[in-house]
């Protein structure tokens, strides 16, 4: 199991790099899903480490889809409504606010 | 070192898939080469929750985010992208990221290496039950709350891309 | 099932958000003002229900839900929160045409907040926060005349997608590494992949906090939300956060181990970095963000004492400082509405424009300053007194020097509303510079509980428990 | 050793499948050309061969002969693999599904839900090639196609949900054991939605606006030709035997009848199921775009969870 963890902080250290140099909204969005996806499968594969028959790592994975399709969604969104007014979805090219 | 088993051959496979699919996801210049990468990676997941004995999430896996958020990707993609798919660069920032990102990522790999984890277990037989009974048993109020959570969303997503009423 | 009635305040709030889709016409229409007054008569009902069973505690659905001191505490500061931001708008307000959309949004994150403070478990403790986020993302960006909002609404939501992830994943850690999802885990002996988890979930957390170094979205989002979203954002979330994470410490041994430093780190960045960035900005929004970044560290300074005083300090320096941040946020939607501008220069006169409203705007401030016998004060005293006990007086002192500090900034706005000319031009009239009845209430209701809070400070603290 | 037996299983199956479908599309061509012949008062195809059997096979020899068109803009990529992500689900989607009594690729625990999702990823090679194709038409063609398919989707779900609910399992075969009654008698409206949402989801007659000729010309499949075009037509006709055939494992009992044999009565009943979805493609007109919404949410969705609670009402009495 100690070889998942190694993949997922790899996957996890992927999606962190992505989320912080991608310009364009849409990559930011999947490398952030990435992140996501890599902490639901440290929870499935954990399940298999602490009786099994309470599924609880399953579950909790269940829940992580689920919250991760709804923050895409509302991200996809949100990015649609930034292209309506900016006219493009390159986050170094909205930015009429001061940082 | 015996013989590595199928499984576990294969589980590296959908290991490497993983990795290698996000490793182009993340630094393609082309959009839809990260999304179709992104999709290779979220199928290769899939691929690892069903050897990890967890079918029920590996569809699940499939249906949500590949027929759904993937989907999504590629209207949002669509809609916000006109004509050809635009390179998308890098940001200035990105060695001094690299740096941060692979760090925290050698932290974790250094502390799993220097802790012990418990055996595998078998997994549960008649698991499929096992999970209907947590999701409406132990975890049943979980089970409710992610409707409130769907229904959050839903309706954020529509405030979000209402017109503009001025 | 036993105990339910520990449950009423949050199955108010879970009524009122299903009445809100089919009663949402009535928001709209010219029924407006009554339909708001019979969410606040919910909200009254739900707040006296959360009083009453102050002292009390349960859990339910094998541990998924727990109510304790602190859950109470927690309602009861959301629950007062939204029922002071309706009662502002029961006379108009910015969006509302919108205002079914607007309190449905604004209902649905403070039932995610409250369900975070009552976690039991882990699996509720991220489905809480998740509920409490994902309106706010639509609530930030909810002024569609202005484009800055919808930016400020996708950084948002990038930097919060990323502290959810990292939390998640810190989560998964903890669940592996200690078998069970319970709050407070089994930590037993602790591993080396135990602390990485736990210092991952304390940077998710962070984040949502908005202490430094995680505090970016703060400015840009206080700039162009909605005042009443920005006061929400300040408080709510936040305490019921704080709530959680007292819970989820406390199973891990007090005072040792990475997390303190990582804890004394965020505390002391943000205070000092909060309070510098607070002194270089004109516009008051943006003060008042960067203000919230440093009184965010001051409430870490409480978890990084892991003590029982430092746990029931910073829920109670949240409430504490809630109370002025929200009163300062109403002042700004009253000058809003009036249509000042958002510089803190605009403020100029104020108090010879709108005597009462710079009074009200006053009492406030001074609270945030942390001046004694306005609630401000106790926050700041209750921290720094567990910081003590916890040998890190030197921690107080930091913090103690930051209050100081902050005066310059506040009392910057002070000198424009007593000392500066009003220049000519449009503004607020009237002695609230408001005619709206609601928003008179409201004000009165807040500057009310800071001077309750500042005199008889030991209401709260019993409330906890 | 096992594991060779369980990669040579594997890989057989592949084959096999893979040609099954292969030769559904071939041989339903033919029929629904026929079909809609006889329906507008034609005869069809008549030259090639006895009575036209031979057509398809004289149409696969030339897409297999012909020029394999790229558009200059087109991404290449994606375009490339827009019609491999479309046909491989559907044929993938046929592990699950038992042809006969006990004749099946592999029962999985969750073969209901896999039947579900694994098709949900040919929607993203529509899109794909809608988008790639660099041409207003496929754009919108991909663009209805995902709108089409993701509403669609959710009401499909629902009404199979109630039949698991009745069934109380998730494997295609133990479905069909344990069905003594046709479910299509105990949740009829469960029954009507799916046929419905399958016929939505193939993107077929009355819902193939993803693909108008009078408004779009071909849709996501505009500038595709040759093999690659007939890939999009593999995946509809294999698809429309696998979602006819899941069908009659759910609702109708699948190989359960008299006299004749459980193979018999299986196919049977799925090529019956096949012939009304080529009867519905041929007499009813196209939907509107905003009709199809209005039918999938305000329609569909509602009589989903009809059925979700009378799924309730049929296990409580049956227990």
């Amino acid at each position: 199991m100690t070889g998942v963890v190694f993949v997922t902080s790899l996957l996890l250290a992927l999606g962190a790099y992505g989320a912080l140099t991608r310009r364009n909204a849409v990559a930011v969005v999947i490398s952030l899903e990435i992140m996501m996806n890599a902490a639901n499968l440290n929870l499935v594969a954990f399940s298999r480490l602490h009786t099994p028959e309470l599924m609880t790592g399953q579950v909790f994975a269940l829940l992580a889809i689920a919250v991760g399709a709804c923050e895409a969604a509302v991200g996809l969104a949100l990015i649609l409504a930034v292209y309506r007014r900016y006219g493009t979805t390159d986050l170094d090219r909205i930015n009429l606010l001061r940082g | 070192m015996s013989i590595p088993a199928p499984a576990d051959i294969l589980f590296w496979f959908f290991a490497a898939a993983a990795v290698g699919g996000a490793a182009y996801a993340v630094t393609s210049a082309h959009l839809i080469r990260s999304i179709l990468a992104f999709g290779a990676f979220l199928t290769a997941v899939a691929g690892e929750y069903y050897l990890l004995a967890a079918e029920f999430v590996a569809l699940v896996q499939i249906f949500v985010y590949v027929g759904g958020v993937l989907v999504l990707m590629l209207f949002a993609l669509m809609l916000s992208t006109p004509g050809e798919s635009q390179p998308s660069s890098l940001g200035r920032w990105s060695p001094a990221v690299g740096v941060t990102a692979v760090g925290v990522g050698a932290a974790i790999m250094i502390a799993a290496w220097h802790t012990p984890l418990p055996v595998v277990k078998e997994p549960a037989a008649g698991r499929l039950d096992h999970l209907g009974q947590a999701l409406l048993g132990d975890h049943v109020v979980v089970f409710e709350l992610v409707g409130v959570l769907l229904f959050a969303a839903v309706v954020t997503a529509l405030v979000a891309v209402r017109g503009e009423r001025r | 099932m036993h105990g339910v009635e520990l449950l009423i305040p949050k199955l108010v709030l879970v009524a009122l958000v299903l009445a809100m889709l089919p009663a949402s016409f009535m928001l709209e229409g010219r029924r407006r003002r009554t339909a708001l007054a019979v969410v606040a008569l919910f909200l009254v009902a739900a707040l006296a229900a959360d009083i009453s069973l102050v002292g009390s505690s349960g859990r339910f659905w094998a541990d998924s839900i727990v109510v304790d001191g602190s859950t109470i505490f927690a309602d009861l500061v959301i629950l007062v929160l939204v029922l002071v931001l309706v009662v502002s708008r029961l006379d108009g307000g910015a969006h509302e045409k919108e205002e079914g959309d607007f309190l449905l949004l604004l209902l649905l994150s403070a039932l995610g907040a409250s369900v975070l403070a009552s976690a039991g478990n882990l699996l509720v403790l991220f489905l809480g926060l998740e509920i409490t986020i994902i309106p706010t993302y639509a609530l930030v960006a909810f002024r569609t005349e202005e484009d800055r909002s919808y930016e400020a609404g996708l950084k948002y939501f990038v930097l919060s997608v990323m502290a959810t992830a990292l939390l998640l994943y810190g989560l998964s850690l903890v669940y592996g590494t200690t078998g069970s999802v319970l709050l407070p885990p089994v930590v037993g002996e602790g591993s080396p992949l135990l602390y990485a988890g736990l210092v991952l979930v304390l940077v998710g957390f962070s984040f949502k906090l908005a202490v430094l170094p995680f505090h970016q979205w703060m400015p840009d989002v206080f700039e162009v939300s909605p005042p009443e979203v920005a006061s929400f954002l300040a408080v709510g979330p936040k305490v019921a956060a704080v709530a959680v994470l007292v819970r989820l410490l406390a199973g891990f041994p007090a005072g040792e181990g990475p997390w303190v430093p990582a804890l004394i780190f965020l505390a002391v960045a943000s205070m000092v970095g909060g309070n510098l960035m607070a002194f270089r900005q004109e516009n008051l929004r943006r003060m008042l963000a960067y203000s919230a970044v440093a009184h965010g560290g001051y409430a870490v300074i409480g978890l990084a004492a892991g003590n029982a005083a430092g746990s029931d300090g910073a829920l109670l320096y949240f409430a504490a400082y809630g109370v002025g941040a929200l009163g300062a946020f109403l002042v700004v939607a009253v000058l809003e509405r009036g249509g000042e501008g958002a510089l803190i220069q605009d403020m100029a006169g104020l108090a010879r424009r709108a005597p009462l409203l710079a009074g009200a705007m006053t009492v406030f401030l001074v609270s945030l300053i942390g001046i004694p016998l306005f609630s401000g004060f106790w926050g700041k005293l209750s921290v720094f007194w567990a910081a003590v006990q916890a040998d890190m007086a030197w921690l107080a002192v930091i913090g103690t020097l930051n209050s100081a500090a902050a005066l310059g900034y506040y009392g910057n706005v002070l000198r424009q509303m007593y000392m500066e000319e009003a220049v000519p031009g449009p503004g607020v009239t009237g002695k609230w510079g408001t005619r709206e009845n609601g928003m008179r209430m409201a004000l009165v209701v807040v500057v009310v509980m800071t001077m309750a809070v500042g005199l008889a400070p030991g209401l709260l603290l019993d409330i906890i428990g | 050793m096992s594991a060779l037996f369980t990669f040579l299983w594997g890989f057989a199956m592949g084959v096999i499948l893979l040609s099954l479908v292969g030769g559904f599309t071939a041989g339903f061509i033919l029929v629904e050309r026929k079909v809609s012949a006889r329906m507008q008062m034609r005869i069809g195809p008549v030259h090639t061969g006895p009575h036209g059997l031979l057509q398809t096979v004289a149409d696969m020899i030339k897409l297999m002969m012909k020029e394999d068109v790229r558009p200059a803009r087109a991404d290449r990529v994606a375009f490339n693999l827009g019609p491999l992500l479309t046909a491989v689900p559907a044929v993938m989607s046929f592990v699950v599904l038992p042809l006969g009594a006990g004749v099946v690729a592999r029962d999985l625990n969750v073969g209901v839900l896999y039947f579900l999702a694994v098709p949900s990823i040919s929607v993203v090679g529509l899109v794909m090639a809608g988008w790639a194709s660099y041409d207003n038409y496929s754009f919108l063609g991909g663009l209805r196609a995902a709108a089409q398919f993701i509403s669609y989707e959710i009401p499909r779900t629902l009404s199979v949900v109630g039949v698991v609910v009745v069934a109380g399992t998730l494997s295609t075969v133990r479905i069909m054991e344990v069905q003594t009654i046709p479910y299509a008698v105990l949740l009829p409206v469960g029954f009507v939605v799916y046929l419905i949402t399958s016929v939505a989801e193939l993107n077929r007659g009355p819902f193939d606006i993803p693909e108008a000729e009078s408004e779009i010309v071909a849709g996501f499949h505009t500038e595709y030709s040759g093999l690659r075009w007939s890939l999009f037509f593999m995946a509809e006709y294999g698809g429309m035997f696998a979602a006819s055939a899941f069908a009659t494992v759910l609702f109708l009992g699948g190989g359960a009848g008299p006299l004749l044999p459980g193979f018999a009565w299986f196919w049977l009943k799925t090529l019956a199921l096949v012939f009304v979805l080529m009867w519905v493609r041929w007499t009813l007109p196209r939907f509107r775009a905003d009709q199809l919404m209005a039918l999938a949410w305000k329609g569909l969705l509602p009589a989903a969870l009809i059925n979700l609670g009378l799924a309730f009402v049929v296990l409580f009495l049956v227990r």
